[in-house]
């Protein structure tokens, strides 16, 4: 495989964004256009909105983040390790396995413990 | 210069067919759900009313694009464009026949999750630069969605790819030529549908546009083709789940009698219509179930289901 | 009667009582009435919320010489009717001890006091417009308001002052909050809020802290038109409140016009309806449970109950030539006779609607994400719903068999053979069991009182040919609707129309107590909790 | 213990919701495709309201005692009459405003000559609101001007 195959992906990307700003682009050319106070408005229901959106605000699920960051590491470390798996002679891929995912689910377990999973 | 020519066939191939197929996706939700609900769905445009998405995407060309006063012009104007451009990235190694691959890639499946891993920046970038209320909710619990459903989406391929050994979707798919691995990985399955309808924000997932709660949620502010867009990569997302949940699970492009990519288009359109199905019959969760459903249990299921692969396979070969 | 009398000493012991009357039951609908000064009201409703009566109703009422408050209690258990009353001869400024500290259903009830008679209910904690817009200038209701110049009275100028101080201080107060604090509106146009109810949240992430009800954007002001109108022009009115379940509406209106006349209707109209008001009350609790379930996010339930629901209309098409804002009832009778054709359709009907019982169940009740949306969410203890006056399936849920079609029987619904569903779990989940049950309930009466419905003339005899004129006097009269209890108090001064023609009606208290069920919960079990008090805005609204 | 089963009773009840809805995508759709179909109005419909043609005259049968007008509630009905040289009243003009109409057929009802009835018609749009105020002497005027012969 030459790296030429990866061009591919930067070539789909870049005309991925090219051909959506495109798109969005053409009512642009072929739409009518309005003017209005109220069209601009910010939707709420058919109120005024009650200040800005962008307060700040509590995120209940930021802890989520923060762990789902630890999982999602530790599955790509998971990855060569199931693609060589079984290749070692006898149960030494096994144990490494379910000690790796035994660790991730003490982690999990920890977590659940502490009562992460439930919104307080 | 043959490479070029080749670049630039795929590349209209892959534009047209998704919006073509994201359009019929849309006439096959409004015919499935008209059906399950004692309703006839459209009717009179085109053949079964086929034609009548294209009207209304014919529709949508003609409608005027509204920046909202209090926007983040900027990123409004990128949410949409960003939760678009992966789409085309994934069906990069997608295996529609036996050699009908673009480019196959020896890391097709992390390509895959990885394009469409991308698609709630969008979501939540449109979330946050809306400055509506409703939207930013949206946009909030879409971050939590995806970040918590991608782990359970990894964990269950994982088992696919240690049984066939591969990253290369076109090896997955030869690896099921006798056997498809929905027989041997059921639970994997389950977790991989059930995870890849949350990453595409389906009910009973949808909680960012949560239409009873948030009345659009993340595109509440959204007009004309903008929301086109949006509509379009959704449906995009679920084709692409469902293609890479044929590859994994159901045996890909293997089958009697007919050719492989009509194998594949068939067993893709058959989960899409599953996922259509458990759309128009489950309730939505509410957004703290959701996520803790993920982590409480799908997420210990497929590490369960890991060491139970890991051990059938070690005990095959003694 | 006179039992009652011997056990009800402790209402009055003690206090200044002005008059008391015992009333006959059966003729105007109520047990017992007292008339005490202002100081002594919040001792007696003290004395009252003790003993387990709620607040169910709070009129007031525009005489020439005083303003008179109104206050009914009533017994879940055993009806025991108690009408109290307190004058102030103050035309212009009067005050009245508020009772929403004991009874959290009078606040909404005073608050209407105020908005439309300029009543004062002194140390009320938000006495504020509730039905009116906030800067309307007007008490629409009393009896010196003419038309828009309502602002001319003199009398009026002075609570106007008053009141925008009031306005002030409190959008003063949620002013301050917007700044720091997450807001968010929720209706009146909003896919779930079901018509045009507005919700203000406040919330903490997507925690809801206080939810702020406001109402009145469909407001008609019905109870003014019906001094407008005689008694017969009024009846198209009543469809136009509860548009879901009008029948239930109009029998309230007919039965106690009739009540107030002494006139029975014929025994062929009564069979007819109530089986016309039960096949209604179906197709509520059908719309119920679709938007219900359209709220969580399910759709398809949704048209399974319309196609159920449309059959209904169907039949009551050909029942009344209508199919939602029926003006089928008149004094004495019915418009129409049974039409050729709608037995068959009803006998189809039945057995058809049960199996499609069993789907439901399967779909819905059965559902785990439903289980987990509906269950221990917006928990309405007994308590509470004593407080706030709750009725119907949301008080059925809290396991309390109070129901006017068994605890005040009228019209035939004695001879009917019928259960009241209830269920312990006063959450929403069991508000959904109690109304599915309630629907096999109503087949049940359907069923029955279509098979028993003898021959005969579909009007009464002494059925007035035109608009009758009530005897002067105070009736009440109740019924069940779909929602709960709807009564209408009726102050008659011998004329052809009412002098005041109060109306409790159901969803009113029900809403009231949407903001204690709502705190602590999530943004998505607002929608949840709404829909479980299945409120009919138009109705709240009146 | 109870995870396990709660997970497995959780999908099962899934699964049997969605049989229900699959066993309802092989019914027949109850929908009716308006307007290529139309579905006959039942008897009793309630359309707009409209004069009785009597079927010896060929004349409506107003016969201009009001009490229509006082008994509506929506004070829609505008009734003209002129006394004509038997002493007898004659009907001018009856308009109905359907912008303001209930259709509670309380007018039906009290019309001593039964000349008031409901129209089965509901297909009744109209741009403006004047339009909705209808004439209801109007087809009774055009039937004149054909029937009657031209004076000399």
């Amino acid at each position: 495989m030459s790296s030429n195959n990866y061009i591919y992906v930067l070539v789909f990307f870049v005309v991925g964004l090219l051909f959506a700003v495109a798109f969005t682009c053409t009512p642009l050319i072929l739409s009518p256009r309005s003017r209005g106070k109220k069209k601009t408005s910010t939707y709420e229901s058919g109120e005024d909105t009650l200040g800005s959106a962008w307060v700040q605000f509590d995120v209940s699920y930021y802890l989520f983040a923060l762990i789902f960051l630890a999982f999602d590491v530790e599955v790509i470390f998971l990855f060569p390790v199931v693609l060589t798996y079984s290749i070692a002679p006898l149960l030494i891929d096994l144990l490494k396995i379910v000690i790796f995912i035994g660790i991730l689910a003490l982690a999990l377990a920890y977590a659940w413990r502490k009562g992460i999973f439930s919104w307080k | 210069m043959n490479e070029l020519f080749r670049i630039i066939l795929s590349l209209v191939i892959v534009i047209g067919f998704v919006l073509i197929n994201s359009l019929v996706l849309v006439w096959l939700e409004r015919k499935v759900s008209a059906r399950i609900q004692l309703r006839r769905g459209p009717l009179y445009v085109g053949w079964f009313g086929l034609l009548q998405t294209f009207a209304d995407a014919l529709k949508m060309l003609g409608k005027e694009l509204i920046f909202p006063k209090n926007c983040d012009k900027v990123l409004y104007f990128l949410a949409p464009i960003l939760s678009f451009a992966p789409v085309l990235g994934a069906f990069l190694v997608i295996p529609f026949g036996q050699h009908l691959v673009i480019q196959d890639l020896n890391i097709g499946l992390l390509l895959v999750f990885a394009f469409s891993g991308l698609s709630f920046i969008g979501i939540f970038m449109a979330g946050w630069a809306s400055n509506n209320k409703y939207s930013l909710l949206g946009g909030m619990r879409s971050v939590a969605q995806n970040i918590s459903y991608e782990i359970p989406l990894l964990l269950s391929s994982l088992n696919i790819v240690m049984m066939a050994k591969s990253f290369r979707l076109s090896d997955i798919v030869r690896a099921q030529a006798h056997v498809p691995f929905i027989l041997l990985q059921p639970l994997a399955f389950i977790i991989f549908i059930t995870s890849a309808l949350a990453e595409s924000n389906r009910t009973p997932f949808d909680i960012p546009e949560a239409e009873s709660e948030l009345v659009a949620g993340f595109h509440t502010e959204y007009s004309g083709l903008r929301f086109g867009i949006f509509f379009i990569s959704e449906y995009t997302y679920v084709f692409i789940s469902s293609c890479v949940a044929t590859a994994l699970f159901l045996g890909g492009s293997h089958g009697p009698f007919l050719s492989g990519w009509a194998w594949f288009l068939m067993k893709a359109y058959f989960v899409v219509f599953v996922v259509m199905w458990v759309r128009w019959t489950l309730p939505r969760l509410r957004s703290d179930q959701l996520i803790t459903f993920a982590w409480k249990v799908l997420i210990p299921l497929s590490l369960f289901n890991i060491i139970c692969t890991a051990l059938a396979l070690q005990l095959l070969k003694q | 009667m006179t039992q009652t009398q011997n056990d009800t000493h402790w209402i009055t012991e003690g206090l200044t009582v002005e008059s008391a009357l015992e009333h006959v039951y059966a003729k105007n609908g109520f047990h017992q009435e007292f008339v005490i000064s202002k100081d002594s009201l919040r001792e007696l409703a003290q004395r009252f919320r003790s003993r387990e009566y709620f607040l169910e109703c709070l009129s007031v009422v525009d005489y020439p010489d005083h303003f008179e408050c109104c206050y009914q209690f009533n017994r879940w258990d055993k009806i025991h009717r108690v009408l109290v009353k307190v004058r102030n001869p103050d035309k212009t400024h009067p005050h009245f001890p508020t009772l929403s500290d004991i009874y959290e259903g009078a606040n909404w009830y005073e608050r209407e006091g105020y908005d439309f008679f300029g009543v004062i209910f002194d140390n009320h904690p938000h006495l504020t417009r509730l039905l009116l817009p906030e800067t309307a200038k007007i008490h629409p209701m009393r009896k010196d308001f003419k038309g828009d110049s309502g602002t001319d009275v003199e009398d009026v100028l002075a609570l106007i002052e008053y009141e925008d101080h009031q306005y002030e201080k409190v959008s003063q107060e949620l002013k301050n909050k917007y700044q720091k604090d997450y807001f968010i509106n929720m209706g009146p146009q909003h896919p779930s809020t079901h018509g045009v109810l507005r919700l203000l949240l406040h919330l903490d992430g997507e925690r809801v802290l206080e939810t702020y009800p406001v109402i009145g954007y469909s407001h008609r002001d019905h109870e003014r038109m019906a001094e407008y109108k005689n008694y017969l022009q009024f009846t198209p009115n009543m469809g136009r409140m509860d548009y879901v379940g009008a029948m239930s509406f109009n029998f309230g209106y007919i039965g106690l016009i009739e009540k107030a006349l002494g006139m029975a209707p014929s025994p062929r109209a009564e069979y007819i309806r109530v089986f016309s008001t039960e096949l209604n009350r179906i197709a509520s609790h059908l719309l119920w449970l679709g938007t219900y379930l359209l709220d969580l996010g399910a759709m398809t339930p949704f048209f399974y109950c319309f196609d159920d629901r449309e059959n209904i209309l169907d039949m009551l098409e050909m029942l009344t030539g209508e199919r939602l804002t029926y003006n089928f009832f008149r004094f004495g009778g019915v418009a129409y006779d049974v039409p050729e054709g709608l037995g068959d359709q009803l006998k189809a009907f039945i057995p058809k609607m049960r199996g499609r019982l069993k789907d439901y169940k399967i779909l819905i009740e059965k559902n785990i994400i439903f289980m987990k949306r509906t269950k221990e969410i917006g928990v309405l203890t007994k308590d509470q719903a004593l407080s706030y006056g709750v009725t119907g399936p949301m008080l059925r849920a809290c396991g309390i068999a109070y129901d006017i079609r068994k605890a005040e029987p009228y019209s035939i619904y004695p001879e009917m053979n019928f259960e009241i569903p209830t269920f312990p779990g006063c959450d929403t989940f069991a508000r959904y069991q109690v109304r599915l049950a309630e629907i096999e309930q109503s087949l049940r009466i359907a069923e029955q009182a279509f098979a028993k419905m003898p021959e005969g003339p579909i009007k009464g005899e002494k059925a007035p040919k035109v608009s009758p004129k009530v005897p002067a006097g105070e009736f009440y009269f109740a019924v069940e609707s779909a929602r709960g209890h709807y009564g209408e108090y009726l102050v008659a001064n011998g004329s052809a129309n009412p002098y005041r023609l109060k109306q409790r009606t159901p969803s009113y208290a029900n809403l009231s107590s949407l903001s204690s069920m709502l705190s602590g919960h999530l943004v998505a079990d607002v929608v949840a909790v709404l829909g479980s008090t299945d409120v009919v805005m138009p109705e709240i609204d009146r | 213990m109870s995870y396990i089963t709660n997970i497995f009773t959780g999908f099962w009840s899934v699964l049997a919701g969605m049989v229900v809805t699959l066993k309802y995508m092989f019914r027949k759709p109850v929908t009716e495709v308006y307007p290529r179909v139309k579905k006959p109005m039942f008897p009793r419909f309630k359309g707009p309201t409209s004069f009785v043609v009597d079927e010896k005259t060929g004349d409506h049968r107003c016969i201009s005692c009001e009490l229509c007008v006082k008994i509506c509630p929506s004070l829609c009905i505008t009734l003209e009459k002129e006394r004509g040289e038997d002493k007898k009243f004659h009907l001018k003009e009856y308009k109905v405003d359907y912008t303001l109409c209930s259709l509670c057929s309380l007018c039906i009802e009290v019309c001593p000559t039964d000349a008031l009835t409901h129209a089965k018609d509901y297909e009744i749009p109209a741009l403006s609101q004047s339009e909705m105020i209808n004439d209801f002497l109007k087809p009774f005027r055009e039937k004149q001007k054909t029937s009657q012969p031209v004076a000399p």
